[in-house]
């Protein structure tokens, strides 16, 4: 019976793995799930670097058990000794994690052990008077760990401040980043960015590197209109609007060029579902001293118009004009997004065979890539310290959320540089 | 007012909750529990208030108590170095006093209680929530404005105690920590080795903080 | 029944001096507080209930005690938050040096 | 009516509700249109988690942690102690019914602030804060709606309450009120648009480290939750078993049906609202509107 | 009374029930955890230290509202019983009541406490 439902899957997503992802999300009898402790079978899918394999071991030890390990296009030699991989589509893969979820469930299989070694880190019994680890209070490691710092804060209250590092699987931020924050109450009083490159890339030079020729502006449209229905589902999915999440997936599996109404259908169910009042709107305005050219939808969403495309004369003859939205707040990046994912869709439908781009740069769907020059995404994290201190934790979240941060992208600007 | 058998071992089991949680208060180191055992107490006595007729009193304590309680528990953990009690938490000064003085009254009230002579004028179970009402819009209608104007007194004073910006500036605006010596100042009746670990907080709360004990 | 109920409220009232003179920090001293108004909250209901015949002014002293509960509460918190926010002090101890 | 068989009736109705709540839930997120799938859906996942073992952390507070979903479970029954299902004279009527309901709803945040203080993990931490800071907003206008209720029936018994509606259920004169306690009410059971004490934000914020059997009852406990302020909805706005043809006891439960079935609807369909937001709503919106919703209705009794 | 007392008896059966349930199947199961698996989950980097601080609130200023609030509560239920009664000189009382109340309210939104300080 209970090998029968649903298998809740935490997913480990490395480099590459974006639309497969997207794509099992609607894939029937899997639930993915949030925390490993609600897993039983850990999905390692893509790209991961040796670097991520002491964060891989935690979160395939904290998951409740009986517990599995699948990969699904993860290529040898693979970072954590996984118990069955797949190098098929998507119907291969929920085979494969269902099979595997019903043999460990049922005691088919054995269940995993723990990766990580069975000792405790810190030795801390006998040492204070009461043998809880300290002198005082607030001394030494009761149980293993030491309690909080105190630090001083906006408020005035010099209260604790906990450091805490998130990520770099943490479901609700960008695969492969990791923020050490310094939580005051529910406040990240001080934010870093924790960069270990642990997400593996496809090809070294990323987008701008398979621009020797110029490209079918069909495909590049296309893409783009995928790259943003897919975020958002995820934005959708984190303001708990599952039904619109499921759409939004179905629809970036299936784009019919030309075929807009049902991307602005969706921008509508978004408006109804209050997205914008309820969660968006006033989050994560951009502090005015970030330069914004060459960041694509974060750049036009705070009214710029800055395209490569409009440079094109391929886009000029099939009528490209620019879209902007004005506010620059994560609602302003969903509407932008929206409008631009009706907008691709349509340019596809009108481009023919026409091509554009080729000489070292294109105009991406999170905006400027050139030969050279950091990846719009490189430069986002290198200010996100900056963005992201202050805020509360939930806005936290959707701030870097309406980013559109993809950390191969990081990764590849980071090795290209 | 013939109580009958069950009134009195409600009332016993619910007296005895409310006594033991109330103790229990004092005596756990983490101050959620602290927070949580004072409204396990009242929870207990509004029980007791329900038996006593007074149903509408004791579920109003219950529910007052239900919010006051955890907005309780958020100030304490707070305020109060290790608020889980992860490590043994000793913070009483004059422990022998105050146990004296605990104990006395309680033996006084309970004398009194127990020797005086009350008249037997039991309570008619009609409606008291309406009589409760009416006494407070007719007779002590008074009572009842005053509390609210006291209340908004209160608001009005406790956001401005609290909030960290105010019509005359920031809150700690020329304010000075005190530099102090906290061992001078303990009681010498608490006992040793409360002594010891309270020198160890006294200097957490002057160096910053106790992070460094084990270097 | 009343001597009952007078006993308890004696315990819970004794409780409450106990804590409020022992404790060192402001929320358990006004913890202590509070359960000494919890223990007259039991003593007025009893009187109400046993001796008075249901006068209603009994359910308003109740009420009023309630009240002053409240008050208390936010007025200490607010005080405890005063406080620490100038002196980083949350126990009395360092209240005694206030003076500079 | 004797006193097991208000147990066994408050037992059947939540579970039943909880079951119902679950399946709708499950076809409202659109993860299937499979009406059969769906109903399988609930017992699936719930022989799953029993099959899990209860997980722990490295210092949890233990005792908090298995009281909580307890606590949960045991408040949800008890605010529906006081609605009468089938008609008058119900054994579970009681004179402050209402205090005893706005009591317990009250408590559900004690509830909910150790299950997410218990494991010592942060996001759960701040899970159990953020849940602090939802009550304590919204936790007035809700007992107020409530409460505008008992003026025209003049009495604080739930059961007195329904029988006044026999000629005219409370909606009509105060549908201010009931869209009120829908809002707040989706709030308290931490459902719907403020499930923010477990969003996707925090990683499963309260339950984040809660896996197995204990997961389960929270579950159960939460949907028994959602059940009881259906109930209480129904009975106090929809006239309860007040109704043609049916017997009483069928129209509690239609109405209470579409109630939940109505909140399970808005649950994933209405985005997640920030908490700084739901702050400022629950004092300068909902609050004064609530207390607008006592006069008027007031005005109108006179 | 005697739904007072079956609610005591629903609540403390529940109660027992699930803290039972919970125990039975946790016992069940029964499993040493270990240290690796007992790490609070972070998404994948290990803690440094204990979550439980002295957690710094930021609606402080708002807790203490409600705590007058909920008092107004209090005044409120045994009105709302004798309102009809009482007529249009309740509804006169409990309308200053509130008025008061309300500058606080409006006060404190004044002052910025729905906002996280």
């Amino acid at each position: 019976m209970a090998g029968a439902g649903e298998a809740p899957v935490f997913v480990v997503a490395g480099g590459g793995a974006r639309s497969a992802l997207h794509q099992l999300r609607l894939a029937e009898g899997i639930r993915i799930v949030a925390t490993p402790r609600h897993a039983a079978v850990l999905l390692i899918v893509g790209r991961v670097t040796e670097a991520a394999t002491e964060s891989i071991r935690h979160v395939h030890d904290q998951m409740a058990g009986p517990r599995v390990t699948v990969a699904w296009g993860h290529p040898e030699p693979t970072a954590v000794p996984v118990r069955a991989a797949t190098d098929g589509g998507v119907a291969e893969a929920t085979e494969l994690i269902r099979r595997q979820f019903h043999n460990v469930v049922n005691g088919v299989i054995a269940p995993e052990p723990v990766w990580l070694p069975d000792i405790d880190p810190v030795e801390w019994r006998g040492v204070g008077p009461y043998g809880h680890g300290g002198a005082g209070m607030t001394g030494g490691t009761p149980y293993g760990r030491p309690l909080a710092l105190r630090a001083p804060a906006r408020d005035g209250l010099e209260l604790d401040v906990l450091p805490l590092t998130v990520g770099p699987w943490f479901p609700a931020l960008p695969a492969g980043l990791a923020l050490r924050v310094s939580f005051q109450g529910d406040i990240a009083q001080v934010v870093e960015v924790v960069s270990a490159d642990l997400v593996g890339f496809e090809s070294p030079g990323g987008v701008v590197a398979r621009t020797g020729e110029p490209l079918l502006i069909r495909d590049l449209e296309l893409a783009r209109a995928r790259h943003h229905l897919e975020w958002m589902a995820d934005t959708f999915r984190l303001a708990g609007i599952d039904r619109l999440a499921l759409a939004a997936g179905r629809l970036a599996a299936s784009i019919d060029p030309g075929d807009s109404a049902l991307v602005d259908r969706l921008a509508t169910g978004a408006r109804r579902s209050l997205l914008g009042p309820m969660s968006l709107r006033g989050v994560g305005v951009l502090p005015s001293d970030i330069d914004l050219s060459g960041l694509g939808p974060i750049a036009r969403a705070a009214g710029r118009d800055d395209d490569l495309r409009a440079t094109e004369p391929a886009y000029r003859e099939i009528g490209f004009e620019p879209v902007t939205h004005h506010g620059g707040d994560a609602w302003a990046r969903f509407e932008q997004r929206a409008a631009e994912a009706v907008q691709a869709i349509e340019l596809a439908g009108r481009a023919g065979d026409r091509r554009a781009f080729g000489a070292g740069e294109i105009e991406g769907p999170d905006g400027r890539h050139r030969v050279g020059e950091p990846t719009p995404a490189t430069r986002l994290v290198t200010h996100l310290e900056q963005m992201l201190t202050g805020l509360e934790w939930g806005d936290l979240v959707t701030t870097v959320q309406s980013l559109d941060i993809d950390m191969e992208s990081v990764t590849v600007g980071r090795a290209a540089a | 007012m013939n109580p009958g058998a069950l009134s009195y071992v409600l009332v016993s089991v619910f007296g005895v909750g409310a006594v033991v949680s109330g103790w229990l208060v004092f005596r756990t180191d983490s101050m959620l529990r602290a927070a949580y055992w004072l409204m396990v107490s009242f929870v207990a006595v509004g029980a007791m208030l329900v038996v006593l007729d007074a149903q509408f009193l004791g579920l109003i304590l219950i529910l007052m108590m239900s919010g006051e309680m955890t907005i309780m528990a958020i100030f304490m953990i707070m305020f109060m170095m290790n608020p889980a009690g992860l490590n043994p938490m000793v913070m009483v000064h004059q422990n022998r006093t105050a146990i004296a003085a605990g104990v006395g009254s309680f033996l006084v009230l309970a004398w009194v209680g127990l020797v005086a002579e009350f008249p037997d004028r039991p309570a008619p179970i009609d409606d008291p929530t309406a009589e409760l009402g009416e006494e407070l819009l007719g007779r002590s209608m008074l009572v009842f404005e005053s509390a609210g104007v006291a209340l908004l007194a209160v608001m009005i004073g406790a956001i401005a105690l609290a909030a960290k910006r105010g019509r005359f500036g920031d809150a700690d605006a020329g304010s000075v920590e005190p530099a102090i010596d906290i061992e001078s100042s303990v009681d010498p009746a608490v006992e040793a080795v409360a002594d010891a670990d309270h020198a160890d907080d006294a200097d957490d709360h002057g160096a910053g903080h106790g992070m460094g004990h084990g270097t | 029944m009343i001597q009952l109920l007078l006993v308890f409220a004696a315990a819970i009232f004794g409780i409450g001096v106990y804590g409020a003179l022992s404790q060192q920090s402001f929320v358990m001293i006004m913890m202590g507080l509070e359960l000494m108004l919890n223990s007259a909250v039991l003593v007025v209901i009893t009187f109400w209930w046993g001796t008075t015949g249901g006068n209603p002014a009994g359910q308003l002293l109740v009420i009023v005690v309630l009240a002053v509960m409240a008050i208390e509460a936010a007025m200490g918190f607010a005080l405890v938050t005063a406080v620490y926010r100038s002196r980083k002090a949350d126990i009395t101890e360092k209240l005694k040096k206030l003076r500079s | 009516m004797t006193v097991l068989g208000v147990v066994v009736q408050v037992a059947a109705v939540l579970i039943g509700g909880a079951y119902l709540l679950a399946v709708a839930d499950r076809l409202a997120g659109g993860g299937s249109a499979n009406v059969l799938a769906a109903l399988a859906h609930p017992i699936e996942r719930a022989s799953f988690l029993l099959l899990q073992p209860v997980t722990t952390t490295e210092r949890p507070d233990l005792p908090a942690w298995i009281l909580a979903p307890s606590l949960l479970a045991g408040l949800a029954a008890v605010g529906a102690v006081p609605v009468p299902i089938g008609g008058p004279s119900a054994a579970g009527d009681i004179s402050a019914g209402l205090v005893l309901f706005g009591a317990a709803m009250l408590i559900v945040l004690v509830a909910v602030f150790i299950f997410g203080w218990a494991p010592n993990s942060a996001m759960p931490m701040i899970g159990g804060y953020r849940f602090a800071a939802m009550v304590l907003s919204i936790g007035i206008p809700f007992s107020l709606v409530v409460l505008t209720t008992a003026i025209p029936a003049e009495s604080l018994s739930v059961g007195v309450i329904v029988e006044s509606q026999s000629n005219l259920w409370y909606i009509v004169v105060q549908p201010l009120g009931f869209v009120i306690y829908l809002v707040t009410a989706a709030a308290i059971a931490f459902w719907g648009p403020f499930d923010l004490p477990e969003g996707a934000d925090l990683a499963g914020g309260i339950a984040a480290e809660a896996a197995g059997p204990r997961l389960a009852m929270w579950r159960l406990a939460q949907a028994a939750l959602m059940v009881t302020l259906s109930l209480m909805g129904a009975a106090v706005f929809l006239g309860g078993y007040h109704g043609p043809v049916l017997p009483g006891w069928g129209w509690t439960l239609l109405k209470t049906a579409l109630v939940l079935l109505v909140l399970a609807s808005t649950g994933r369909t209405i985005a997640r609202m920030r908490v700084q937001r739901l702050v400022w709503f629950g004092w300068v919106v909902l609050l004064p509107l609530a207390l607008v919703d006592v006069f008027v209705s007031g005005w109108i009794a006179l | 009374m005697v739904g007072i007392g079956a609610a005591l008896v629903v609540f403390v059966a529940t109660l027992i029930a699930v803290g039972v349930l919970q125990w039975v199947w946790a016992a069940a199961g029964e499993h040493d955890f270990a240290v690796p698996e007992r790490v609070p989950f972070a998404g994948g980097a290990e803690p440094e230290f204990h979550a439980w601080n002295r957690f710094h609130i930021r609606y402080y200023a708002m807790a203490l509202l409600f705590l007058a609030f909920d008092m107004e509560m209090v005044f409120m239920y045994p009105w709302a019983v004798v309102f009809v009664r009482e007529g249009a000189l309740a509804l006169i009382e409990m309308l200053m009541f509130i008025l008061i109340l309300v500058v606080g309210m409006v006060y404190a939104w004044r002052e910025k406490s729905f906002e996280w300080a």
